[in-house]
């Protein structure tokens, strides 16, 4: 951990998000964050959407405050901070991912030569366009309201109305297929995610899940307890010990 | 060399009068690659309790403009676990270890008190308060802090200067810091799924940020400036401060010492040049 | 209608619980191009003492990012001179005039309520109390300024609400305006003459800006919250409110109406859009 | 007095200032201010320097928050505010301004055929670059350190150091040669050039030395007594009242 100083190139509309692009010697990997100082109070989280030896590109909503610079611009960053995903020799990659959330798993789409990703969502069109996707990806929808793909949420274990399908039994599948699963949905999810695995896998390995957790992150370094969560080992930063999480530790609290 | 307890035995003197405020700096290791040794006159850790405690539930931080609020409910891994985990730490500082003792009851705060004093490194405790402790139950506290042996400081909080400080000081602090932050409350953000409640959400928690200084300002005008002092224990000045100006104000209005709080997370080289600016002097 | 003082003979009702804070609007008619009439509720006047004031000498204003500190001596004609050139135009007000009456001696206070009572229009009177008033002092001042008969609201100030607010209630007042502005300090930018001098030049005035409302909200969530208001009197929001959502938050929390201070200066229209929501309503 | 919107078109630096160019359709005349929002707690009050009937030219100091806008941006503005300057049928024209407060009286230096302009300041390099003033202005510079011009300040009554001369004479000569008298300086100045007035001119008429007053002025409109200043005939508000005042009303309070 450092602190580095970054170019800020541009920042695109990419909706539903603003495509951020900072040069920069040490990149977060995938998973990893910076702090960037973008005249608040605090510092802002940036995670890699989109990484390479020059810098890295994040999606950030639309008015974050990193989007107001000028191209050229300097800013200090800390970090990177904190433990990415972690995959060794990966043919078959499985990720799951709530809409909203997908920009952190998008440096894995081209992690693997098989990638298959599940996208759950509130409707239609808060799904990714696919041709933001890389060709080879096998894209699964699941939307909350059944109006394309499979009717979610993921863990439903209701039966689907006439004309509709749960995801679950194909989940199983996959699940079972995958050498690695990379997860980003809402800390909450992650017991029902857990108990899923834990069903379609017998004896997992250590990491074989992981899932990064979304919480505010004001220091990065562990200094202000502020992103403390519940694991199975007692409480953890999510800035240093995470973001990203072994499942089945922060699963089952 | 800056003294925090000049009528205690031991003593608490400091290399330089700045330091981190209790609850921004974590134990003393964190931010070892971001602040070389020697920048600090001393360090104060987050809050430690007896027992362990857990992470508040639900928002513990919201920003509006230039304030941060923050509402962690004081988590920490109870005295004994830190302890372990940081009292080589501590052994090696070349700076006095203040340990922040959260005073929950007399019996806990005396146990922690003694606890840490054991340690290597600790050179004195920093107790604090919850904002509607009594007056008779602070002093209470503070005579269990006392048990340690060791100087003792006290973080007033802020609504309660008038009453708290000279109390405090009758009983025996060596030193006040003034003070710990405001208790504020601002409305969360909807969250579109709730805007079918009805009411507003609300969060409680501790008010940060540069608006807290000029109110800072005032209660070291009131209770520390030269002419002022009725209180004669070295004063620590915490809230709000952003700068070596604004740290060398706190002096110029009596203070001994300066505590830096939510702002070493955006900028932890403010305690460098807030250090630098005392060693020009 | 929202009724400021139900248990009062006249009663003090508005037609909409949106005012400007003493000090921030003059006598009433300066805004006239600026906002239409029927927009305010009440119509709460600078403050106005029985003898002229003059304005403060030295800084008088000064602002550090959103804050602003302001020390104005509270300067007026005086109430005869303040009756005989405003008295027709609040004769006219279509919404009550609630004249602020600065608490200086009891006969004072009462003469000048007295005064300003038989100006029509005048539809009750709102008092503002000296930060370090005594408890016995206050309500002293609060029963002088009963001779006028009509309606009287209190404005608290801030570091007081715990001590006052449930005496003055206690002793008659039919509401309170929580709260006036937190005492503030701050360091005098440098003048280049003055880089000489010893010691730093401070203003000391009024804190007001946005990082007062989590702090005002913290007060009505402790005294005007449906639950924990143990006053059982109107409360009146008054500091920082910034927004129409922030006054209805304030209402969420408890509070009869809300004065908007001086942010009225920069956007003036902000009184226009409360108004708006709370009709909207 | 009411609210407009203008147009921001540039901030350029003009040394010691920046020049600020808005497009409005009622412009502050010579004297007078608009109350621009910039931002900040409060507004910021802009006087013209140069005005026209698409607008107006103010100078700012360096970091004005003004000067952060886009060209293009639009400020909205209360006013114009205030009394400005007022010159009947004038042909000869004396104005005295201190060198940090002469933009203020820029917009009068083509308002009479013949036109004095007296520039006191500490030292020659903070005086007004000539060529910055139309050339039928006849300039008089005073240096308080004697570096240029006139031994200052312009109201000394003690004799010069050899080699250095007193603008006192020749200054209650143009006094009494003027039909009007504009001044900029800081307040507590005005007593003293009050005094002057009344010592070349037995009976000046009303508004014959007017003098612009600079004090903080949060409202602009009369409501909160920041800007109050003591007068002969009692306090009065800057913003409203002013910010032209008549010298003999406050040069003697
Ligand atoms: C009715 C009631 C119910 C409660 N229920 C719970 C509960 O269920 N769970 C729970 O965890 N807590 C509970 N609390 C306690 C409370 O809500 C907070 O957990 C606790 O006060 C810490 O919260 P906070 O982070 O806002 O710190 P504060 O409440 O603001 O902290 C209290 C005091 O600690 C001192 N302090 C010193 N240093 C620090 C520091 N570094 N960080 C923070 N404070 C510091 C300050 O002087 C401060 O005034 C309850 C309190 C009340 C009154
Ligand atoms: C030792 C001492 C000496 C003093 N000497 C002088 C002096 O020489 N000349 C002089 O003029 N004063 C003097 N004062 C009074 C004081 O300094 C201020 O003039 C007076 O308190 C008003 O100042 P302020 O604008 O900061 O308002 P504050 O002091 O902040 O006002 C006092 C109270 O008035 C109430 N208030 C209500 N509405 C308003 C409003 N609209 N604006 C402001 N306040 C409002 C508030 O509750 C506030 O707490 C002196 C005071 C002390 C203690
Ligand atoms: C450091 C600290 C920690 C606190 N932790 C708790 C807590 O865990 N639970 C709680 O109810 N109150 C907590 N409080 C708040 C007070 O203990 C609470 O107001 C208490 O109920 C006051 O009653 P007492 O004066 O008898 O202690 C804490 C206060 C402080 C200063
Ligand atoms: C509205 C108001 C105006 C005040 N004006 C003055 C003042 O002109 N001069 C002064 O010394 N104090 C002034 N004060 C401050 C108090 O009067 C001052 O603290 C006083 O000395 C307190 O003593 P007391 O309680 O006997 O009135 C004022 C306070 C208030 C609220
Ligand atoms: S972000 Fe501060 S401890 Fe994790
Ligand atoms: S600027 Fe507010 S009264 Fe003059």
């Amino acid at each position: 951990m450092k602190q580095q100083t970054a170019t800020f190139r541009f920042a695109l509309p990419s909706p539903p998000h603003w495509a951020v692009r900072l040069d920069v010697a040490q990149p977060p990997r995938a998973g990893q964050y910076v702090l960037a100082e973008c005249g608040g109070p605090l510092r802002e989280a940036l995670f890699p959407a989109d990484v390479d030896a020059d810098g890295f590109t994040a999606l950030t909503p639309r008015g974050h405050p990193i989007t107001r610079l000028l191209p050229g611009a300097s800013v200090d960053l800390l970090g990177p901070l904190g433990n990415g995903f972690r995959l060794d020799r990966v043919q078959r990659l499985l990720l799951i991912a709530e809409a909203d959330k997908l920009s952190v798993l998008r440096p894995l789409l081209n992690a693997a030569p098989a990638v298959t990703l599940v996208v759950e969502g509130p409707t239609r069109a808060r799904m990714p366009a696919p041709d933001s996707l890389p060709p080879a990806v096998e894209l699964l929808l699941v939307t909350l309201d059944g109006s394309v793909g499979y009717l979610g949420p993921l863990e439903s274990q209701e039966p689907a109305p006439a004309g509709q399908e749960r995801i679950g039994p194909l989940l199983a599948e996959l699940i079972a297929w995958t050498e690695w699963l990379c997860l980003a949905c809402r800390r909450e999810r992650y017991p029902a995610l857990a108990g899923l695995v834990r069903q379609a896998r017998l004896q997992p390995t250590a990491h074989f899940a992981q899932a990064l957790v979304h919480t505010e992150m004001p220091c990065g370094v562990g200094a202000c307890d502020v992103c403390r969560i519940p694991t199975r080992h007692g409480e953890k930063h999510v800035c240093t010990d995470g973001p990203v999480f072994d499942l089945l530790e922060i699963g089952n609290e | 060399m800056i003294e925090l307890a000049p009528t205690h035995k031991y003593g608490l003197s400091l290399p330089t009068p700045v330091m981190p405020a209790a609850g921004v700096f974590g134990y003393g290791d964190v931010y070892r690659d971001l602040l070389e040794e020697g920048v600090l006159g001393a360090l104060v850790t987050n809050p430690i309790s007896l027992r362990p405690r857990n992470v508040a539930q639900g928002q513990r931080i919201l920003t509006r403009g230039e304030q941060v609020l923050l509402h962690t409910g004081l988590p920490n891994a109870g005295a004994k676990a830190i302890l372990r985990q940081y009292g080589k730490y501590w052994e090696r500082s070349p700076v006095p270890v203040i340990p922040h003792l959260v005073a929950t009851t007399p019996a806990e705060t005396s146990k922690a008190a003694v606890l840490l004093s054991a340690a290597r490194g600790v050179g004195g405790i920093e107790l604090g308060l919850a904002e509607n402790v009594s007056e008779d139950k602070a002093v209470e506290l503070l005579h269990a802090a006392q048990d340690s042996g060791l100087p003792l400081i006290v973080q007033v909080p802020f609504s309660r200067v008038d009453a708290l400080a000279p109390r405090l000081v009758e009983a025996g602090a060596d030193a006040l810091t003034l003070t710990a932050p405001p208790r504020a409350v601002l409305p969360l953000p909807d969250a579109p799924e709730d805007k079918a409640e009805s009411g507003t959400r609300l969060m409680r928690g501790r008010l940060y940020g540069p608006a807290v200084f000029p109110l800072l300002l005032n209660v070291l005008a009131r209770f520390a400036a030269p002419g002022a002092n009725q209180l004669h224990v070295p004063i620590i000045a915490c809230g709000g401060v952003a700068s070596p100006a604004d740290a060398l104000t706190c002096i110029s209005l009596g203070a001994a010492a300066v505590q830096v709080d939510v702002l070493v997370w955006r900028t932890p080289g403010v305690l460098r040049e807030i250090a630098a600016a005392f060693k020009a002097l």
